[in-house]
């Protein structure tokens, strides 16, 4: 790091001695301009799918119910039973039998509220929440049905849950396609600056005949490449923070999916993508600089 | 200051020279000739270490060419000026700065610069020519460049390749002249050439050994040139 | 496309004069075979959020409920009258009474098998599935309430259509990714070739100069990049069909989120892509040769 | 054949030469000298049409210069053979192809190049380096390959540009050779050179005329040469 800030502050003369702004030097300004763009929209979309996820995954809940139905024995022993058979069980973070109110509030979507329930022999609800780590529905639904008669276990959450892996692996995807971008950039940009190193040969060659040395040389090409990396990189994330700016806010609109933009301070990640194609593009130039004057005596 | 022992090269296996010797002392004055295609460029190279000898020694002020890093030969191409046969340069600065090249090649401050460039455009004849680019000089004005760029950190040994081969009679003898002059300073001059007038008009101010390649080997051409 | 083709089959002997792979046309090569890469990798998202768009509005519906309660007038009459509005809704695809039996089974897990639902004073329950366009809920609604005393309308798949909507979005933001990439490819070829042409200027010029006339260099050169641009491109797209052919079924894994890969034959579409990389290597290749030649006398 | 009326040239606005005139004839041999920079290469560039006067016209095979279009302008070329001062070559390819370069140009089927390269590569010399890339030349053979590539379409217009700049006396004695006998053959030559040795070489053998280029005008050079 304090190389590449010593390498910005340059030295005008020595600089001169690049050639300037060959058409595959542009290349590389453009190349990062553009890898740079696509980098801001991958993270956008990976993020918006992460909180997605998140949002979904806290909208939904993920509870289950269990059901005391057909009073065979005292209906408070067997609930009791319940209770502690979930004490027991591992994975579940809370769980509570309902309020008479709270299942009828719970009917009326599906009876109307003329229906009178307090004269039903409405099966008793205990509502569960699971932990972070799922609990095992499977086993707890066969100790129930061994243990309690008339109670079964209602884990109507099931559905749901596919639906929040499949946000998190788009979260996955998105990242995946993040990675895949800064490293089809790092693979041009260093191409780029070789290809723009390859076509200076005999700069290079001259410079070497009037006694510079390899040190001067290089640093005068690395400083071009990695500004120029630099400078295209801050280009395209800019009109890429600016492009989703002006997105319409689909937040707003869709409710459930939550918008492109960045929320929050997460904007700033974007700021890292210049700086990795900066980085990139100093070691590729230094690398490819010192083995391209390697060949000339 | 340079001296060559015993050398040998040749490319892809087909020898130009075998077991050859040459030593360029502080105010020697050396032709060399031989026909087109002999290896005078070869041996110029061999000199600058721009290429290094398949057999034998080179010695440049004192020290074995082989023990040279890189950060050493640069060092040494300072103190060797030389004018290549097909004068490259830096096409995207002007005259004026490609002859300064050297200076900026071993960090002389700009400051410095000033005089000594000026008085080389008006040895060689370029002062009008200073801010064209090298594309836009005709054959005779880049070979003239060449002679100034290797002339601008007043070198030790000065090796030119065909200096006056687009020049007209009267510029090549000013530019054997401005040799001469500096070989009377003490600088060791090698000029490979195949104008035999030119040699012998230098005959007549400096006392010139030509050395001629032929078959292999590296003759002393007598006085009957 | 007949000159395209043309052009593949070539002229040896002229072919010659061409520099072989310099190195910024090895870079038309590298770029076409990443973004080529990247582009299946879009392509492939934005078909997997398309057919889980439709997968999604298909798995959980969109109908709603009219749940008819509080007997004052004859069930069966003002069961006809909510019929009769339905009918005359537009945006409703289809919609009928649901028997007792069906109704049964919906209150099932809530209430068990023991609660005979025979002996209760049930609501009636009208199911009705939009149109593709949505009708006017809160209309409908108004107008029940107005009309039909003890109607209501439930639109429990209020929440759901945002989800489907949801991904749609991502199939639009998919695809258009896919476009900026193609775009980005089209415009980094272009450079590409354009900067290989000014590197060869010196060779131009010999041919100029020996008696060459520009359409005899200008298909040598063409030739070169057009062919580069669709090898790099093809070798791409193959890559990035095995990389998709070799991720981890999610299909198997997720259920609800359809897998990343290309469903039945829809990769034949990423044929497409090595394609436009050809046509487009072909026109901008043709333009930046004449425009490079038209410098030289 | 090629015929200079009243053509004014310069670069930058720095008028070169003015007003000048010129044919060249079949069956005419021209010797061109001036001091370096008097633009003489100018001159044989607006010959083959690489610049186009800034005044007057010229005049190539009965055809105004001007009216000829890119195409008419390469075909032009074919006929009209050039040593260029800087023998750019295609480094890619072999001496022999590159020699064999305007055939290739030219559409020539493959089967028709052979007798012509190797009599061409025989006559300068080049037959053993026939293999090598350009860059792997000396000068002398470089100047001698694009004397080589500007002959083998036989043109009927030959300007060459210092064509023995770098070789020595005897291979620029069969260099003239060579084209005083094409010249025999009723082909009109233009050499551009600064070796007045070489011109009073070829008085003996040739009634060439000798212009010369000075103050921005072309003079014949008197019989004091
Ligand atoms: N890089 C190279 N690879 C292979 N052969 C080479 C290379 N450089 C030079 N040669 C060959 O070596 C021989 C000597 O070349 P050199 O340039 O030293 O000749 P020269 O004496 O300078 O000739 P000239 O007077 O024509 O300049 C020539 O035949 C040339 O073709
Ligand atoms: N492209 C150009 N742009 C600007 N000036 C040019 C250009 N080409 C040549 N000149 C200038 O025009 C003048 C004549 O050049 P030209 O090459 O014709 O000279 P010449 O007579 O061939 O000299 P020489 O014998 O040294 O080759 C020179 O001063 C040169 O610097
Ligand atoms: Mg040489
Ligand atoms: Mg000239």
């Amino acid at each position: 790091m304090s190389r590449l800030l010593d390498l910005m502050r340059g030295d005008p003369v020595a600089d001169r001695v690049v050639p300037p702004s060959t058409r595959s030097s542009a290349l590389t300004l453009i190349i990062s301009a553009i890898m740079a763009f696509l980098a801001v929209f991958a993270l956008a979309l990976s993020l918006a799918t992460l909180r997605l996820a998140d949002r979904w995954s806290s909208a939904l809940g993920e509870s289950a119910t269990i059901r005391l139905t057909a009073p065979e024995e005292s209906e408070e022993a067997r609930l009791s039973r319940i209770l502690a058979i979930l004490s027991e069980t591992p994975g579940i973070a809370s769980f509570r039998a309902l309020t008479v109110e709270e299942e009828k509030s719970l009917l009326t979507p599906w009876l109307g509220e003329a229906v009178p329930l307090e004269t039903l022999p409405i099966p008793r609800l205990v509502e569960l929440l699971p932990a972070d780590q799922d609990y095992d529905a499977e086993g707890l639904r066969l100790r129930l049905e061994a243990e309690v008669p008339g109670a079964a276990l209602d884990d109507h959450a099931a559905w749901r849950r596919p639906l929040v892996r499949s946000a998190h692996r788009l979260t996955v995807l998105g990242f995946g396609a993040l990675g895949l971008i800064l490293v089809a950039m790092a693979a041009m940009v260093t191409l780029a600056s070789t290809a723009s190193l390859a076509v200076n040969r005999p700069a290079l060659r001259v410079l070497r005949l009037v006694g510079a040395r390899d040190a001067f040389i290089a640093r005068a090409f690395v400083r071009r490449f990695t500004l120029r990396a630099l400078t295209g990189a801050a280009l395209g994330t800019l009109i890429g923070l600016a492009a989703i700016w002006a997105l319409p806010d689909m937040e707003a609109a869709g409710g459930f999916l939550t918008g492109l933009g960045f929320g929050g301070l997460s904007w700033l990640s974007a700021l890292l993508i210049p700086l990795i194609a900066a980085i990139v593009a100093f070691w590729a130039t230094r690398a490819a600089a010192f083995r391209a004057l390697k060949e000339i005596p | 200051m340079i001296a060559l022992e015993d050398v040998s090269y040749g490319f892809d296996g087909r020898l130009l020279f075998e077991g050859i010797g040459m030593t360029l002392a502080p105010g020697s004055f050396h032709f060399l000739t031989g026909a087109s295609g002999a290896g005078k460029t070869t041996l110029l190279r061999l000199c600058y270490l721009d290429l290094l000898p398949q057999r034998g020694t080179i010695t440049a002020f004192s020290k074995p060419a082989a023990r040279l890093g890189r950060d050493g030969i640069a060092q040494l191409r300072r103190r060797v000026g030389v004018v290549h046969q097909d004068c490259a340069f830096l096409d995207h600065l002007s005259v004026r700065d490609n002859i300064a090249l050297p200076l900026i090649a071993a960090s002389v401050p700009p400051e410095q610069h000033g005089a000594a460039i000026d008085d080389l455009l008006h040895w060689v004849g370029l002062t009008e020519r200073a801010a064209a680019r090298p594309p836009e000089l005709s054959g005779g004005e880049k070979q003239r460049a060449a002679l100034a760029r290797a002339l601008i950190l007043s070198p030790d040994v000065i090796l030119a390749d065909e200096p006056t081969g687009n020049l007209d009679w009267e510029m090549s003898l000013n530019i054997l002249t401005l040799l001469v002059e500096l070989n009377r300073l003490g600088k060791a001059v090698l000029v490979a050439t195949h104008d035999l007038n030119l040699i012998r008009a230098a005959k007549s101010q400096v006392s010139a050994r030509v050395l001629r390649l032929r078959q292999g080997q590296l003759d002393v051409a007598g006085a009957g040139l």
